[in-house]
């Protein structure tokens, strides 16, 4: 019970640091129909804006700070400058996001060197609770906690703001909703910057977590989230939630009883929910227009 | 070169270029015919940072066995550099221009397995030394050998060694934790008979995937095995370190051992301060003169940094190709270098090395460390235990198999 | 119409012509080499342009035929001896498993639509990785390893080079002319009616999944091909045939050069792989260049922003745009003439 | 001068490098209704989505109560008080009836409210299929989901692109009634290849072809002309 | 008289909402039929029921006397079901004639060929050269049909079906969007065919006119149910039809 316990709630976790990573997504993904490969991108740049900070102020919470900031920047450059010529063309999107990838990473090497950063949390979050057996890492409560917070402000803003409305209408029919008088691009540049910003609020929590950040974490992390908005069904912020606790959980699960498979945990259970559930977990209606 | 003067070998090296000039009377007219030196390395990418130290190293190793002069015999020595981009494909191309285009005379690199296997190959078709520098895979001077190949890195066979040595004794039980793919399966593989030969047990083995985001769950059962030692086979940027503390494990009475890497991940590894291991190399480690030659001069030219865990690496491959140079009397010839090579020690800042006959792979000195924290670090520091003699960490020869 | 095929075909012809006499002028080995890439990877890309170009399937894992084709060819001659016969039951082993592989893919297309398709052949690739890693007898994990190709008969085996070269070149002017007339048969033309609209074509009369199916398999047949002769020209196979970036390259030439278009894949796989080789060779020149990575990120991006259709697609598009306004210009002096 | 509410001068519009519009001139008077008439492909989507500001106009002025709104994006547009039903109704196929509504409210106050009844009051179906995702309306449903969107904001022009397409003949009446209703405060641009529609609505026409403004003039002079009606629409 | 198609106690509900009920209908061969009834009374989902493109909850489909309830789209359009759609539904890009080309190439059965190159069946060209010349589309041929205007992809539509040559004809709201210059030609069409005397039309159409001038019969859907079922003068007695549909006075 106490294995079980142990496990779960480390599933949990991980799974929330992988919502934190993909949430942003979601949003870009899943409500604007944008293919964005620079997303990693900008989760890495949360990493490193957030390690340097924390090296500067030796304050976590300025450091998150300093890790939205630089995300909303960048989204707003991102948006400007790729994305806007791009919106509606999948295929263009993947060359042209692939593209800034490039440059995201290499630049984060020129203006941070080439040397992985080693990052370090705050001392009130390093260690663990113990309860009987049952360990509970402290930051990883943390990350719980504020995932589960970013799930409900994102629920809330969605369900109480005609935003997700317009942006879901927005990439349905852009002419329209335009001719509805609405300015769509301020809308988008909008959303983009936060889905931006939750990418590198996700790097500036996780490189605490495992220690690091590097270069090429975005990358490898932006096909994870890619896969967990996926299995949740594109545009869905409830699914990507489910999708990565699911990913979470059975990563641990599959880790501890049967370890062999561990590499390949998500693959297969991303195979598995499309094969039974062509559309995702949670299935949002007509995202495309077709 | 201002360092010049303590270098002992410097008068030799005099003697024969004067020797050669009779020889060679027709290559006098002209400027004489360079001795060309390819070097691979990843220069981007992921093992960027491992690339980079190869490089200085192996400027370094350059100037320092010629004395800063960068010539020998009054040929002077051309190197290249090219950037496999951790890609075999590219390692390919990169290799073949160098073997083809510039008619290198040796080849050095590089800094991952898979890279150096694509090119191993082609040394062999072109019939070009290459001096395997850092890539650690048994197989490169084991089942893919062949004759041309040489090896200053350590191997991943000694690396276990160095471990074992490190930590095994009658009685002790070891649990491993290694990422799932070749490199952590080899390393625990070779790992195993050398532990239990010194009379340890392998309690539990576990692997990990490189990219792990929870190793909790792997780090759990390690508990569970309830070993003495954790020994950890670990590269790439992404690792357990940070879990292993959070989950207590020291505190659990489960010592950690594992290899020292490079500067840049030792700062991930502020929570293992304690731990012992071996290292293939930290700049405080060896005493000898040529480290002594290393730290200075790498704090010189590189803004007082010190030379980093494959800067040896990659000066030891610039000495050992003069050092072959000289014994061949200047031959490029591959045939008559490889016979002069094998069997050939040189000293290098690790110490003496050797290649030896059967398959190439140059025996070393490693390292038993403890890591401690020290004031004006960021960083737990290797502080030395011992020093392994080459002889200790000697692997098994499994060329042709 | 037909006049114009002709015309093209022509050119076709020329250019691999002059293909094949480049080496007697350039013969340095890398360049052989370069150009080698350049045509496996167009080969690999047009297999790649046929699903998205031509049928609309986007695909994340079509490096799984590539890898298939490199590890048969590989494990086949490491394995067994070094003989001809060997290099083509290798072959045979790869397309036959390409196209096995591709058949089941195919029938996936059916159930999962755009990017819920692509990630599941995501998922698939990476399988094909994992046991590569995992099935470390035979394929020495990520390591990889070396395998020798079988000695050509006397004086041919000083030219080896030359004779992949040639085998390359030829293979891809051939694949490329077959595929050219697959895509312009009455089934090329049902497979971009699929690509526009897919209930329609259903309400034409045209089952759609014996199309997918054979498109499916033909380009997992090519693309395993291409993985061949990738495996053949390094002599050397590691996981990373398996590897997202090898999709990710094939899926950038295709669009670099234009999607849907054929020779476009491999006019891109000739940019990637030059603009690569010029851009990292930079290095040397300037440090500034050191990080020459980023310029190949700006190439893409600018190549969308001047080419949005690809380049070989943006230049038919202004072309035909040229047509259009001589047309329109003869039809308002014949407007004149007539009233 | 002052009376004139619309006013398209010399619209040229390019679709690509298709030149569609050839010197468009016409003029809307407000609390009127102009109707467009023409055979397919002559223009007259192309004219209101010109002034809609989709389709830019490569030259020419559109002026809309005296200003110049040729180069004003779409949004802004609409913000001055210009409705639209395009031809293809614009539904969005993912949100609800209800959702739709909501997007296309450019204001949420009681005067809207009251609209809002009003309009579903018209079209009853509308308020029974309320959480439907509109891609699954039939097509008259459809077609009545984008005119009542357009309905719920206070619009001093209305631009209504075949609003009788697929509707029963039942619901066209009611359409025809409330534009009658309407008429005071808003001011329509109708293009209706219904010719009993246009001529029940139409205070004033013009005919495009080619592109080009051809005949305008009032409707009661069509509705008699005979020889108009066969040369223009084909109908006697 | 013999029928080419009957439905016996066809029923469709989508989620609660039963869209077409119970309806038993048997059309003739050879006979004109049109369906009416107000928006929203299952009129184009009874198309997609005869068509394939949906299955019913309940009931059957009979074509000349085989049950094809269970038969694919693709299997009803081989056996001489076409049907035209109301949302238009071509390939938008590619060009007119070649969308009136796949129709054809479908029609004759080349479906497998990748050997010849497409110019080889020069007569499908012309053909489709010729159905457009009959819609007024000709001039258009070589646009993309994205391009098209909305009427012209109306036309389009019609072009596909004709195309098809199909036995029994579906045609749904055929002229909406047309104008008024163009209907007639387009009506000149749907008569041909009527006229040849081997196909059954069943059409689908808002504008009272011209169901009573082309129709033999028609078929009154309300609320998903079979209202009325006769000829056009029995049905435009029908009191409920005059209130539910037609309404006030109209043309
Ligand atoms: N996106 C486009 N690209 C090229 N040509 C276009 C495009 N849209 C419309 N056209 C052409 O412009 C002309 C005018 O089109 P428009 O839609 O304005 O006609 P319309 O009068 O509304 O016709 P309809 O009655 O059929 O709706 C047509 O010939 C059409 O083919
Ligand atoms: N796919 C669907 N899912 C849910 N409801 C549907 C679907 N298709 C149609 N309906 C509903 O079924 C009813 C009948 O629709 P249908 O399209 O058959 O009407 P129709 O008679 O063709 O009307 P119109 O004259 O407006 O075209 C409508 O209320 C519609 O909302
Ligand atoms: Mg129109
Ligand atoms: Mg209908």
């Amino acid at each position: 019970m106490d294995l079980f316990l142990n496990l779960a709630i480390n599933g949990i976790a991980t799974g929330m640091l992988i919502f934190l990573i993909a949430c942003g997504l979601t949003l870009i993904f899943g409500l604007m129909d944008v293919l964005n490969f620079a997303h990693g991108g900008l989760f890495a740049w949360g990493a490193f804006v957030g390690v340097w900070a924390y090296g500067i102020t030796q304050s976590f919470i300025l450091s998150m700070l300093a890790a939205v900031i630089a995300g909303l920047l960048l989204g707003l450059i991102t948006e400007y400058l790729i994305i806007k010529p791009v919106y509606g063309n999948h295929i263009q999107q993947i060359l042209i996001t692939l593209g800034f990838m490039l440059v995201l990473s290499e630049l984060i090497k020129v203006v941070f060197g080439p040397n992985i950063l080693a990052a370090s949390k705050p001392p009130y979050l390093d260690g663990s609770w113990e309860f009987g057996d049952v360990t509970v890492i402290k930051y990883r409560a943390l990350i719980i906690v504020v995932g589960l917070l970013l799930f409900l402000v994102i629920m809330a803003v969605l369900k109480f703001t005609k935003i997700g409305l317009i942006v879901r209408a927005g990439v349905m029919n852009k002419e329209m909703v335009q001719a509805l008088g609405i300015n769509i691009r301020l809308v988008f540049i909008g959303v983009f910057m936060v889905g931006s910003a939750l990418a590198a609020l996700g790097g500036a929590l996780f490189a605490p977590s495992s220690g690091v950040a590097y270069a090429e974490m975005g990358m490898e992390f932006g096909i994870f989230a890619f896969i967990v908005v996926i299995i949740g069904g594109m545009g869905s912020v409830p699914g990507s939630l489910v999708a990565a606790l699911l990913v979470g959980l059975s990563n641990g699960f599959m880790a501890y009883y049967y370890s062999d498979l561990a590499m390949a945990v998500t693959m297969i259970l991303m195979f598995i929910v499309l094969i039974f559930r062509p559309e995702g977990l949670f299935r949002v209606s007509g995202v495309s227009n077709k | 070169n201002e360092s010049g003067g303590d270098e002992p070998s410097g008068d030799p090296q005099q003697e024969e270029t004067e020797e050669n000039n009779e020889e060679e009377s027709e290559g006098n007219e002209e400027e004489k015919e360079p001795i060309k030196i390819g070097v691979l390395a990843s220069l981007s990418g992921v093992l960027e940072a491992y690339g980079a130290q190869t490089q200085k190293g192996f400027e370094l190793g350059l100037d320092y066995a010629t004395n800063g002069t960068r010539e020998f015999n009054g040929r002077p020595i051309e190197v290249i550099y090219e950037d496999t981009e951790t890609n075999p494909e590219v390692a390919t191309q990169k290799a073949l221009k160098l073997l083809e285009d510039d008619q290198v005379d040796f080849l050095v690199g590089s800094s991952s397995s898979g890279d150096t296997l694509a090119v191993t190959g082609l040394a062999e078709e072109f019939e070009t030394i290459m001096v395997v520098e850092p890539a650690v895979a048994d197989s490169i001077t084991g089942a893919e050998f062949n004759e041309y190949i040489f090896r200053t890195a350590r191997n991943s066979s000694q690396d276990s060694a160095a471990a074992a040595a490190a930590i095994a004794d009658e009685g002790v039980k070891i649990a491993t934790l290694a990422p799932d793919y070749a490199f952590g399966h080899d390393g625990i593989a070779a790992f195993k008979p050398y532990a239990e030969e010194l009379g340890a047990e392998i309690v539990h083995e576990e692997y990990a995937p490189q990219d792990s985001t929870d190793f909790t769950p792997h780090i759990q059962k390690i508990i569970e095995s309830d070993p003495d030692y954790l020994y950890v086979v670990w590269a790439g940027a992404n690792s357990p370190w940070n879990q292993l503390k959070d989950m207590d494990v020291q505190g659990k009475g489960i010592k950690i051992s594992t290899g020292a890497p490079d500067i840049a991940a030792l700062k991930t590894m502020n929570d293992l301060v304690g731990m012992e291991g071996f290292t293939v190399y930290y700049h405080t480690l060896p005493d000898n003169e040529v480290n002594d030659w290393l730290v200075e001069e790498h704090k010189a030219r590189y803004d007082g940094e010190v030379p980093d865990l494959f800067t040896p690496g990659g000066m030891s491959a610039a000495i050992s190709i003069v050092e072959a140079l000289k014994q061949s009397d200047g031959s490029t010839d591959a045939n008559e270098l490889i016979s002069v090579m094998e069997g050939m020690s040189f000293e290098t800042p690790k110490g003496t090395m050797t290649f030896r006959e059967e398959d190439h792979q140059a025996l070393q000195p490693m390292y038993a460390i403890k890591l401690v924290e020290k004031d004006g670090y960021d960083y737990p520091v290797p502080e030395l235990i011992r020093v392994m003699e080459p002889g200790e960490t000697e692997p098994p020869i499994k060329n042709g198999q | 119409m037909i006049k114009t095929i002709q015309k093209s075909t022509w050119i076709y012809i020329a250019v691999a012509f002059m293909l094949v006499l480049l080496p007697f002028f350039k013969d340095e080995r890398w360049f052989l080499f370069l150009m080698i890439q350049v045509f496996t990877f167009g080969i690999f890309a047009m297999s790649y342009d046929l699903l998205l170009g031509y049928t609309g399937i986007v695909s994340f894992g079509h490096a799984m035929f590539f890898g298939l084709g490199a590890y048969s060819i590989g494990i086949t001659l490491n394995f067994l001896e070094s003989t001809f016969m060997n290099l083509f039951l290798g072959i045979l082993l790869a397309l036959v498993l390409g196209g096995i592989v591709a058949f089941f893919a195919g029938i996936l297309t059916l159930r999962l639509k755009s990017h819920y398709y692509a990630m599941l052949t995501l998922a698939l690739a990476s399988l094909f990785l994992v046991l590569a890693e995992k099935w470390r007898s035979v394929t020495r994990g990520s390591d990889g390893f070396t395998f020798r190709i079988p000695e050509l008969p006397g004086p041919l085996q000083d030219h080896r080079n030359l004779v992949v070269y040639m085998f390359c070149l030829v293979s891809m002017v051939l694949i490329f002319f077959g595929l050219r007339r697959l895509t312009e048969s009455p089934l090329g033309k049902i497979l971009v009616a699929i690509r526009e609209n897919e209930g329609r074509v259903e309400s034409l009369g045209f089952r759609i999944m014996p199309y997918k199916v054979i498109i499916s398999v033909v380009s997992g047949v090519v693309a395993s091909f291409a993985g061949v002769l990738y495996a053949i020209s390094i002599r050397f196979v590691g996981t990373n045939v398996f590897g997202i970036d090898v999709t990710l390259d094939a899926l950038l030439m295709t669009i670099i050069g234009g999607v849907g278009t054929l020779v476009g894949p491999i006019i891109g796989a000739g940019i990637i792989e030059f603009a690569h080789h010029y851009l990292s060779d930079l290095s040397d020149v300037h440090w500034i260049f050191e990080r020459w990575i980023i310029l190949f990120g700006i190439v893409y991006i600018l190549a969308v922003i001047f080419f949005p259709a690809g380049i070989v697609g943006t230049l038919w598009h202004k072309l035909a745009k040229r047509k259009h306004k001589k047309q329109e210009m003869k039809q308002k002096t014949s407007d004149k003439l007539a009233s | 001068m002052t009376n004139t509410l619309l006013k398209l001068e010399q619209i040229n519009t390019h679709i690509e490098q298709f030149h569609i519009l050839h010197n468009v001139e016409f003029e809307v008077s407000p609390g009127e209704v102009t109707v467009l008439l023409g055979r397919n492909g002559a223009g007259k989507t192309t004219t209101l989505r010109t002034i809609m500001g989709l389709n830019n106009a490569s030259n020419g002025t559109v002026t809309f109560k005296g200003e110049d709104i040729t180069k004003l994006p779409p949004y802004h547009i609409a913000k001055k008080g210009i409705g639209y039903v395009p031809e293809d109704q614009g539904i969005f196929y993912g949100l609800t009836v209800g959702e739709n509504m909501r997007v296309g409210m450019r204001k949420e106050d009681d005067a809207t409210k009251e609209r809002m009844e009003w309009v579903l009051e018209l079209f009853p179906d509308l308020k029974k299929f309320w959480k439907k995702p509109g891609g699954q309306l039939s097509g008259g449903q459809k077609q009545m989901l984008s005119i009542a969107r357009s309905y719920v904001n206070e619009n001093d022009l209305l631009l209504i692109d075949e609003p009788s397409k697929g509707l029963a003949p039942v619901i066209v009446e009611k359409v025809i009634e409330s534009i009658e209703k309407m008429k005071e405060k808003t001011t329509v641009v109708l293009v209706e290849q219904n010719f009993y529609m246009a001529s029940r609505l139409g205070d004033r026409f013009y005919i495009l072809d080619d592109g080009m403004t051809v005949h305008h003039g009032d409707m009661s002079a069509l509705r008699e002309d005979e020889e108009l009606k066969r040369k223009y629409l084909g109908i006697a | 008289m013999e029928s080419i198609i009957e439905t016996k106690d066809l029923t469709i509900s989508f989620g609660g909402h039963i869209a077409v009920n119970q309806v038993s209908v048997s059309i003739p061969r050879n006979l004109f039929t049109s369906v009416i009834g107000p928006n929203g009374a299952g009129k184009t989902t009874f198309f997609n029921l005869l068509s394939g493109q949906l299955n019913p909850t309940v009931g059957k489909v009979f074509f000349k006397g085989e049950n094809i309830t269970k038969k694919s789209t693709v299997e009803r359009t081989r056996l001489g079901i076409g049907r035209s759609f109301q949302i238009t539904n071509v390939f938008p890009n590619i060009t007119v004639l070649e969308n009136v080309r796949l129709a054809i190439q479908s029609r004759e059965k080349v479906r497998f060929q990748m050997i010849r190159h497409f110019t080889y069946y020069k007569k499908f060209t012309e053909e489709a050269l010729n159905i457009l010349n009959t819609v007024l589309l000709s001039k258009r041929a070589n646009a993309l049909a994205a391009n098209l205007s909305h009427g012209e992809k109306r036309k389009l539509e019609i072009a596909m079906l004709l195309a098809l040559d199909p036995e029994l004809l579906l045609l749904d709201e055929p002229t909406a969007g047309m104008s008024l210059e163009e209907v007639p030609a387009i009506l000149e069409v749907i008569e041909n065919i009527k006229k040849e005397g081997n196909r059954t039309i069943i059409l689908i159409e808002h504008k009272m006119d011209m169901v009573l001038g082309l129709s033999d019969q028609i078929i009154v859907l309300y609320n998903g149910e079979l209202l009325a079922q006769g000829n056009p003068e029995e049905i435009m007695d029908n009191e409920t039809v005059q209130t539910a549909y037609i309404g006030g006075e109209s043309k």
